[in-house]
C-alpha cells in the first residue's frame, strides 16, 4: 500500500504534508525522551539531536586588562572538556550585566578552542559580571539548524581600570633612561673641561677649502637648508651648520646667499645669518635679502634655485637638510655648473644622488653630529660622545647577542622587544 | 616669442591630426617592434662612439631616447614573463588567509603624482578583496587618499565579477576620507577610530555605517593595507599603529620608499610589500588580474635599458678620457 | 622673557610626550589627543602666513613691474579662483562632481604628475654625466644599481637567460639578494645611526642646548 | 566636460613637459598656474578639515572646548605678520618643536633602535635546519650573516669618538662599503619609480587623451 502511495497519482503537495507529519512525530519523539538537562534552547529550527549539550566551562576570571587606560576587561575561561577536536563546542558566546542578577546580554563570540576574550566597550571603573557560555549547533548553508547551549556561573564584579604606568614598555623606559643618562652624562662631563676626541670628518674638513675656493674665485656661496619646515629635526641641525658656514664667509668677505621655501625658516636663518656676521666682527655687511623666501611648493623651490644657479654660477654649494626628490634635481644642476658641493640628509632614498653627484657628503647621522664638530662646543661634543657610548652599547648587544643566540644560549633579542 | 608660437601651432595641429585622424588603437606587429628596438640600439651605439671622442651629447637627447623609450612600448606587441618575489607572495598569501567578512584597513597615503605606481595596486587589491568578500575600511593621512581610493573603486566596478558581487556602501566597504594630523591620527585611532572620523567621507556619521558601528579601535582589523608615497606613511604605521598595537599590516610602496621598508619587512612589522610598478605586476600576476602594472613592465623594461646604458657609456667616455689624459703627462 | 618662554614650554612639552608613552593613565591618555587637535589648527592657521606672503610678493611683482609681472597676475587669478570656488562649495567640496574636484582632476593632478615626471628625464641624463667610478665606494654603488635596475624588471632575466646564466645568478636573483641581506644591513646601521643622532638632538632640544629654531644662537 | 578636462590636462601635461627643450612662456603659465593652484588648494582643504571640520564642528557640535587652546595657539603664529608683537609666535613654534621633540625621541627609539637590534640578534644558522635544500641553508645562512656583519661595521662607520685606524678602521670601511651597496640598491628603486611616473603621465597623453593604445 505504502509503495502504492508512494507511486500514485496522489498530488506532490499532499505526499509532502503527510512525509512532513511523520517526521514531526519522530522528533517530537527523540525530544521528549532525552533527559532533563540545564540547557537552554534558543532560536532552535529542529530540535537538537540526543547527548549534544557541552559541559559548562570552569574557572571564569573577568579581570582589568592591564597596562591600558582602563577601557577593557579580559575574561578567561578553562576550555569545556568537550573542547576539542570533534567534540561538542562550536563556539563561546560571553554575556554582560551590571548586576550579578540583572539582565544579561551577549557582548561577543569566540571560536572553540579560544580561552579568552576582551571586552573593549567599557566605561572605566564601572562594575561589571560576566558569564560565559559554551555553544554547540549545527549550521547549514548559513543557517542555523540547531544550538543547544551550558552556562557557566556568573563571575564578578571586574572593572575596567586605568594605570600609572605601562610596564610592557619597561624595557624601552629603561633603555632611553640609559641613553639619555649617558648623554646628559657626557655633556656635563665636557662642561666642566674634559678634553673630548671627534674623528675627521671630511665632508666637515672640506666646509672651509669650499667656502676658501669661492672666495678665490670672487663668486658666490649657496646654502639650501632643505624643504622641510624648523619642526624637523635635520632642518635644524643644517640652521645649526649654517651659523658656521655663515661666519666663515663673513670673515672671508664672500657673499652667501640662503634661498629657502618656509616663512619660518627664513626668519630663523635670518638671524641666524645675522648673528653670525656680528660674531664674525662685520654685522655692517649683513643684508637682509641675503636670506629670501622663494615658495612652500616643492618643485617651485627647486625650479627657482636651479634657474639661480645657472644665472649665478656660485663656486659653492651647500645642501644640508631635509630632501626628497629635489635632491637629484639640485645636485645635478650644482654639479653641471662645477660647484664644489658639500650634502648631507638624513633621508636615506636622496644619499646616493648626493654620493653621486656632489664632492662630499654627509651620510645620515654624520649631518646631526655636524653641528658639535664645526662649533667644538663642549656640550655639543659631550652629547655627542653620549652617543656614541649609547653605539658602542648597541655593537656589543648584537656581537654577544648574535654569538648567544647562535649557539642557543640565551635570547638576548628579548630585551629590545617592543612589538605586542 | 615668434618662433616659440610657430612650434606651439605645430604642437597643436599634431594633436588635432592624432585625436582626429589617425586610426586607433595602433600597435605595431612584432617584427616592427624589433624593428624599432634594433633602431634604438644603434642609436646608443652611436651615441656611444660620439662620447668616447670625447663630445658629449646634449641633455636634450638624452631626454629624447627616454621619452621614446617609454612611449614606443606602449604600441609593442612584445611580452615578458614576471616572475613572483617573496615579498609580494607574503600580501597575496596574508589577504587570502583571512575568513570572507574580515575587515581590512585600507590605508591610502599618497597624491596623483605617484598615481601611476599605486593605482594599479590600489585597484587589484580591491579586486582581490571584492573575490574573497572582504569588509574594506578606507581612509587617508593624505588629502587626496580618499579620492584615489574612490577611483580606484569606480574602476574596479567596471570589471563584470566585481560588479556581480554586488558590493553595498556601508555594508561591505566604507571611506572615511582624510583627517589631518598625521602620526597623531594613527595614534588616536589606536584607542578610538570614531574619534578621528566622526563623519565618513560623504558626512555620514560613524555610528550610522553599519560595518564600522562595532569597530572600536585596531583591535577589531584582521588586516591592514596600506599604499604610501611619503610621510606620513608607512613608517608612521609601523611605528604606532603595529609596534604599539599590534596590527597586522602589508604595504603598497613607490619604489623610492621600498628599499627603506625592506628592514621592516625582514623584522616581522611588515607583512608582505609590493614595491613600485614592478611590485604592482607581481601582485597582478599573482591574483591572476592582469591589469596596468603588467602593460606598463614593457616601458619599465626600456627605461631601465636606456638609463644603464647611459650609465655605461658615461663611465667608458670617462674612463678613456682618464688614460688619453695620463698618456698625455 | 622672550626667550625663556619658549625654552619652557618647549621643555615641557617634550617632556611630556615622551612620559605620555608610558603613561596609560588618564589625564595622559586624553592630553595626548588634545595636543594632536591642536597641532592640526596650528598647522591650518600657518598656512595663511604662507599664502599671504605668495600673495604679497606676487603683488609686490606686479606693482613693479618687475621682470615676468604678468605671470605673477596669473599665481593671483588661479590662487583665488580655486580658493573662491572652495570656500563657495562649503565642506563637501571635494565630492566629485564640483568645481573644486574639476580643479583638481584636471589641472592639479596633471600639473604635479608631470613635474614629478620630470624627474625621469632628468635621472637620465645625471646617470650620463654625473654617475661616475671615480672610486671603489662610487664604483660599488653603480654596480649595485646596475643589478637592481636589471634585477626588478622583467627583461633583465631574459637578457640573461640568452646567456643561459643558472637561476641563482639571474639579475632578478641578485637584485633580490642584494635588496634582503646587503641592502638590510646598510639601512639598519643608517637607521639606527640617525635614530641616535635625532635622539641625542631632540634631547638637546628639551634640555634647552639646541636653540637654533629660535633663530640666533 | 570630461572632453573638455581631458584637454586641459593635457594642456598642462604637455606644457610642463616643454621646459625639457627650454624655458619658454608656455611653461611658465603652468608653472605660475601650478604655483596658485597648489596654494590654493592647500588652503582650501586645511581650512575645511581643520578649522571647520576639527575646530568649528568640534566645538560646536561635541562640545570639546579643549580645542580653542589649538586655536590660541594658532592665532599667536598669526602675530609674525604684525612686526612689533611677532615674537609671540615663537610660543607655538616652541610647543611645535617641543612635541615633535618628545614624539621623536620615543618613535626613532622604539623603532629604529630597539626594533632594529632585537632583529639584527638572530641565531646565524638557525634557519640552516629548517630549510628545504642545503643551498637554501647556505643561502640563508650566508644572508644572516653578511646583515650581522653590515650592520655592526655599518655602525662603527658611524663612531665619532675614535680615530679610524687599524682594525677599526678595516671595519668602517666594510661598513661604507656596506652604505654603498645600500645606496646603489636605493638608486635603483628610485630610478624605477619616475619612470612609473613618466610612463603614468605618458599613458595619460596616449591613452586616456589621444586614446592611440588600447
Amino acid at each position: 500500500m505504502i509503495v502504492r502511495f508512494f507511486a500514485g497519482k496522489v498530488s506532490v503537495k499532499i505526499k509532502i504534508a503527510i512525509i512532513c507529519l511523520i517526521a514531526q512525530f519522530f522528533l517530537v519523539g527523540i525530544a521528549l525522551s532525552q533527559p532533563p538537562t540545564d540547557s537552554v534552547i534558543i532560536d532552535t529550527l529542529r530540535t537538537p539531536p540526543p547527548d549534544v549539550t557541552p559541559v559548562m566551562v570552569k574557572s571564569v576570571v573577568a579581570k582589568d586588562n592591564p597596562n591600558d587606560d582602563g577601557r577593557a576587561v579580559i575574561i578567561s575561561w578553562d576550555l569545556s572538556v568537550d573542547d576539542h577536536a570533534g567534540g561538542k563546542v562550536t563556539s563561546y558566546k560571553i554575556y554582560r550585566s551590571e548586576k550579578r542578577g540583572g539582565i544579561f546580554a551577549e557582548i561577543g563570540e569566540a571560536p572553540s578552542g579560544s580561552d579568552q576574550m576582551m571586552d573593549n566597550n567599557v566605561t572605566r571603573d564601572e562594575e561589571y559580571y560576566y558569564k560565559v557560555s559554551a555553544i554547540n549547533e549545527l549550521k547549514e548553508g548559513g543557517k542555523t539548524i540547531w544550538q543547544v547551549s551550558s552556562e557557566s556561573d556568573v563571575v564578578g564584579p571586574a572593572k575596567a581600570v586605568a594605570q600609572w604606568f605601562d610596564t610592557r614598555r619597561l624595557n624601552v623606559f629603561v633603555g632611553m633612561i640609559i641613553l639619555c643618562g649617558l648623554i646628559i652624562y657626557y655633556i656635563n662631563q665636557a662642561k666642566s673641561g674634559k678634553k673630548l676626541f671627534i674623528r675627521k670628518i671630511s665632508g666637515l674638513d672640506a666646509v672651509d677649502e669650499a667656502v676658501g675656493r669661492a672666495t678665490e674665485m670672487g663668486k658666490k656661496i649657496f646654502f639650501i637648508p632643505g624643504i622641510s619646515d624648523v619642526d624637523n629635526v635635520q632642518t635644524i641641525a643644517g640652521l645649526t651648520i649654517l651659523g658656521r658656514v655663515a661666519q666663515l664667509a663673513a670673515e672671508y668677505e664672500t657673499w652667501i646667499e640662503v634661498p629657502v621655501s618656509r616663512s619660518l625658516v627664513m626668519v630663523t636663518a635670518k638671524e641666524i645669518v645675522k648673528e653670525a656676521y656680528s660674531k664674525a666682527g662685520r654685522p655692517d655687511a649683513f643684508h637682509e635679502d641675503q636670506v629670501h623666501y622663494l615658495t612652500d611648493d616643492q618643485f617651485g623651490y627647486a625650479a627657482g634655485i636651479d634657474g639661480m644657479f645657472v644665472r649665478e654660477k656660485p663656486a659653492t654649494v651647500f645642501l644640508l637638510g631635509n630632501f626628497y626628490a629635489e635632491s637629484l634635481i639640485l645636485s645635478e644642476t650644482g654639479n653641471s655648473i662645477g660647484a664644489i658641493q658639500i650634502a648631507g640628509t638624513g633621508q636615506p632614498s636622496q644619499l646616493p644622488f648626493f654620493v653621486a653627484a656632489c664632492d662630499y657628503t654627509l651620510i645620515g647621522e654624520e649631518l646631526f653630529a655636524a653641528s658639535a664638530y664645526l662649533s667644538r662646543e663642549p656640550k655639543l661634543l659631550g652629547s655627542l660622545k653620549g652617543q656614541d657610548i649609547g653605539k658602542a652599547i648597541i655593537l656589543a648587544a648584537i656581537l654577544v647577542g648574535s654569538l648567544l643566540e647562535t649557539f642557543n644560549i640565551f635570547q638576548l633579542s628579548k630585551f629590545f622587544r617592543v612589538l605586542e | 616669442m615668434k618662433r616659440d608660437m610657430l612650434i606651439y601651432s605645430a604642437i597643436l595641429i599634431i594633436a588635432l591630426l592624432l585625436y582626429f585622424a589617425v586610426p586607433k588603437p595602433i600597435a605595431f606587429s612584432p617584427t616592427v617592434s624589433y624593428i624599432v628596438i634594433v633602431l634604438i640600439a644603434v642609436a646608443l651605439i652611436y651615441i656611444f662612439i660620439r662620447t668616447i671622442q670625447g663630445k658629449y651629447v646634449g641633455r636634450r637627447i638624452v631626454f629624447l631616447f627616454v621619452g621614446i623609450a617609454v612611449v614606443l612600448p606602449f604600441f609593442m606587441t612584445v611580452t615578458q614573463p614576471i616572475r613572483l618575489s617573496p615579498e609580494v607572495k607574503m600580501v597575496y598569501d596574508a589577504i587570502m588567509k583571512l575568513k570572507p567578512g574580515s575587515k581590512v584597513l585600507a590605508s591610502f597615503d599618497y597624491d596623483p603624482p605617484s598615481a601611476p605606481e599605486l593605482q594599479p595596486m590600489a585597484e587589484t587589491f580591491f579586486r582581490l578583496c571584492i573575490e574573497r568578500d572582504l569588509k574594506v575600511i578606507i581612509m587617508g593621512l593624505w588629502p587626496q587618499g580618499p579620492q584615489q581610493a574612490e577611483m580606484a573603486l569606480r574602476k574596479t566596478m567596471t570589471f563584470p565579477e566585481a560588479a556581480s558581487k554586488n558590493y553595498k556602501y556601508g555594508v561591505d566597504y566604507v571611506n572615511l576620507g582624510f583627517q589631518t594630523g598625521n602620526e597623531f591620527v594613527i595614534q588616536r585611532m589606536g584607542s578610538d577610530f570614531k574619534s578621528m572620523f566622526p563623519n565618513d567621507y560623504y558626512g555620514t556619521p560613524y555610528d550610522s555605517l553599519p560595518l564600522v558601528r562595532n569597530v572600536k579601535n585596531f583591535s577589531n582589523i584582521d588586516y591592514s593595507f596600506n599604499l604610501s608615497a611619503g610621510y606620513p606613511g608607512t613608517v608612521e604605521w609601523v611605528q604606532v599603529a603595529v609596534d604599539r598595537y599590534g596590527l597586522q599590516m602589508g604595504t603598497g610602496n613607490t619604489a623610492v620608499q621600498a628599499t627603506s621598508m625592506y628592514p621592516y619587512l625582514r623584522a616581522g612589522q611588515l607583512i608582505g610589500l609590493l614595491g613600485g610598478l614592478n611590485g604592482a605586476a607581481e601582485f597582478e600576476k599573482a591574483c591572476n588580474k592582469l591589469g596596468k602594472g603588467t602593460k606598463f613592465m614593457v616601458s619599465q623594461s626600456f627605461s631601465h635599458v636606456i638609463v644603464i646604458a647611459f650609465i655605461i657609456i658615461g663611465n667608458a667616455a670617462f674612463f678613456l678620457g682618464e688614460k688619453k689624459k695620463r698618456e698625455k703627462e | 622673557m622672550r626667550r625663556e618662554i619658549p625654552l619652557i614650554i618647549t621643555a615641557v612639552v617634550g617632556i611630556f610626550f615622551v612620559l605620555q608613552y608610558f603613561i596609560p593613565h588618564p589625564p595622559f591618555n586624553q592630553l595626548n589627543g588634545w595636543f594632536s587637535d591642536w597641532f592640526s589648527i596650528i598647522g591650518a592657521c600657518a598656512i595663511w602666513l604662507g599664502a599671504l606672503n605668495l600673495i604679497r610678493i606676487s603683488a609686490d611683482k606686479i606693482y613693479r613691474r618687475r621682470e615676468d609681472w604678468g605671470y605673477a597676475i596669473i599665481i593671483i587669478i588661479s590662487f583665488l579662483l580655486i580658493t573662491i570656488i572652495g570656500f563657495w562649495e562649503g565642506n563637501a567640496f571635494r565630492d566629485s562632481g564640483t568645481g573644486f574636484d574639476w580643479l583638481y582632476r584636471f589641472i592639479y593632478t596633471p600639473l604635479s604628475a608631470t613635474m614629478f615626471a620630470l624627474l625621469a628625464f632628468f635621472v637620465a641624463s645625471a646617470s650620463y654625466r654625473a654617475f661616475r667610478a671615480r672610486n671603489l665606494e662610487a664604483t660599488l654603488l653603480l654596480l649595485a644599481a646596475f643589478f637592481v635596475m636589471l634585477g626588478r624588471v622583467p627583461v633583465g632575466d631574459a637578457l640573461a637567460g640568452i646567456f643561459h646564466v643558472p637561476e641563482s645568478i639571474l639579475p632578478s636573483s641578485i637584485a633580490t639578494w642584494i635588496m634582503n641581506f646587503i641592502n638590510t644591513a646598510g639601512q639598519r646601521a643608517i637607521l639606527i645611526g640617525i635614530a641616535l643622532g635625532i635622539v641625542s638632538t631632540s634631547l638637546r632640544i628639551i634640555l634647552g642646548i639646541e636653540r637654533s629654531y629660535l633663530g640666533g644662537e | 566636460m570630461q572632453i573638455f578636462g581631458l584637454w586641459v590636462a593635457a594642456f598642462f601635461t604637455l606644457g610642463i613637459i616643454s621646459f625639457l627643450y627650454k624655458d619658454n612662456p608656455w611653461y611658465k603659465v603652468c608653472e605660475s598656474i601650478f604655483v596658485g593652484i597648489s596654494a590654493g588648494y592647500w588652503f582650501v582643504t586645511l581650512f575645511w578639515d581643520n578649522i571647520y571640520s576639527l575646530f568649528y564642528l568640534g566645538v560646536a557640535e561635541r562640545g570639546n572646548y579643549s580645542l580653542y587652546v589649538g586655536a590660541v595657539l594658532g592665532l599667536m603664529m598669526l602675530l609674525r605678520l604684525i612686526p612689533q608683537i611677532g615674537w609671540i609666535s615663537r610660543w607655538p613654534l616652541a610647543f611645535v618643536v617641543g612635541a615633535t621633540a618628545g614624539l621623536y625621541i620615543i618613535n626613532y627609539f622604539a623603532s629604529n633602535i630597539m626594533v632594529q637590534v632585537e632583529n639584527t640578534l638572530t641565531p646565524l644558522f638557525a634557519d640552516a635546519f629548517n630549510q628545504p635544500t642545503f643551498s637554501a641553508s647556505v643561502y640563508n645562512s650566508i644572508g644572516n650573516i653578511v646583515v650581522a656583519v653590515g650592520t655592526f661595521t655599518g655602525l662603527v662607520y658611524f663612531f665619532f669618538s675614535k680615530e679610524h685606524k687599524g682594525f677599526m678602521g678595516g671595519m668602517a670601511k666594510i661598513g661604507i662599503w656596506t652604505i654603498m651597496i645600500t645606496f646603489g640598491a636605493s638608486f635603483g628603486y628610485t630610478v624605477m619609480s619616475r619612470m612609473s611616473l613618466l610612463i603614468g603621465r605618458m599613458d595619460f597623453i596616449f591613452g586616456d587623451w589621444l586614446q592611440l593604445i588600447k
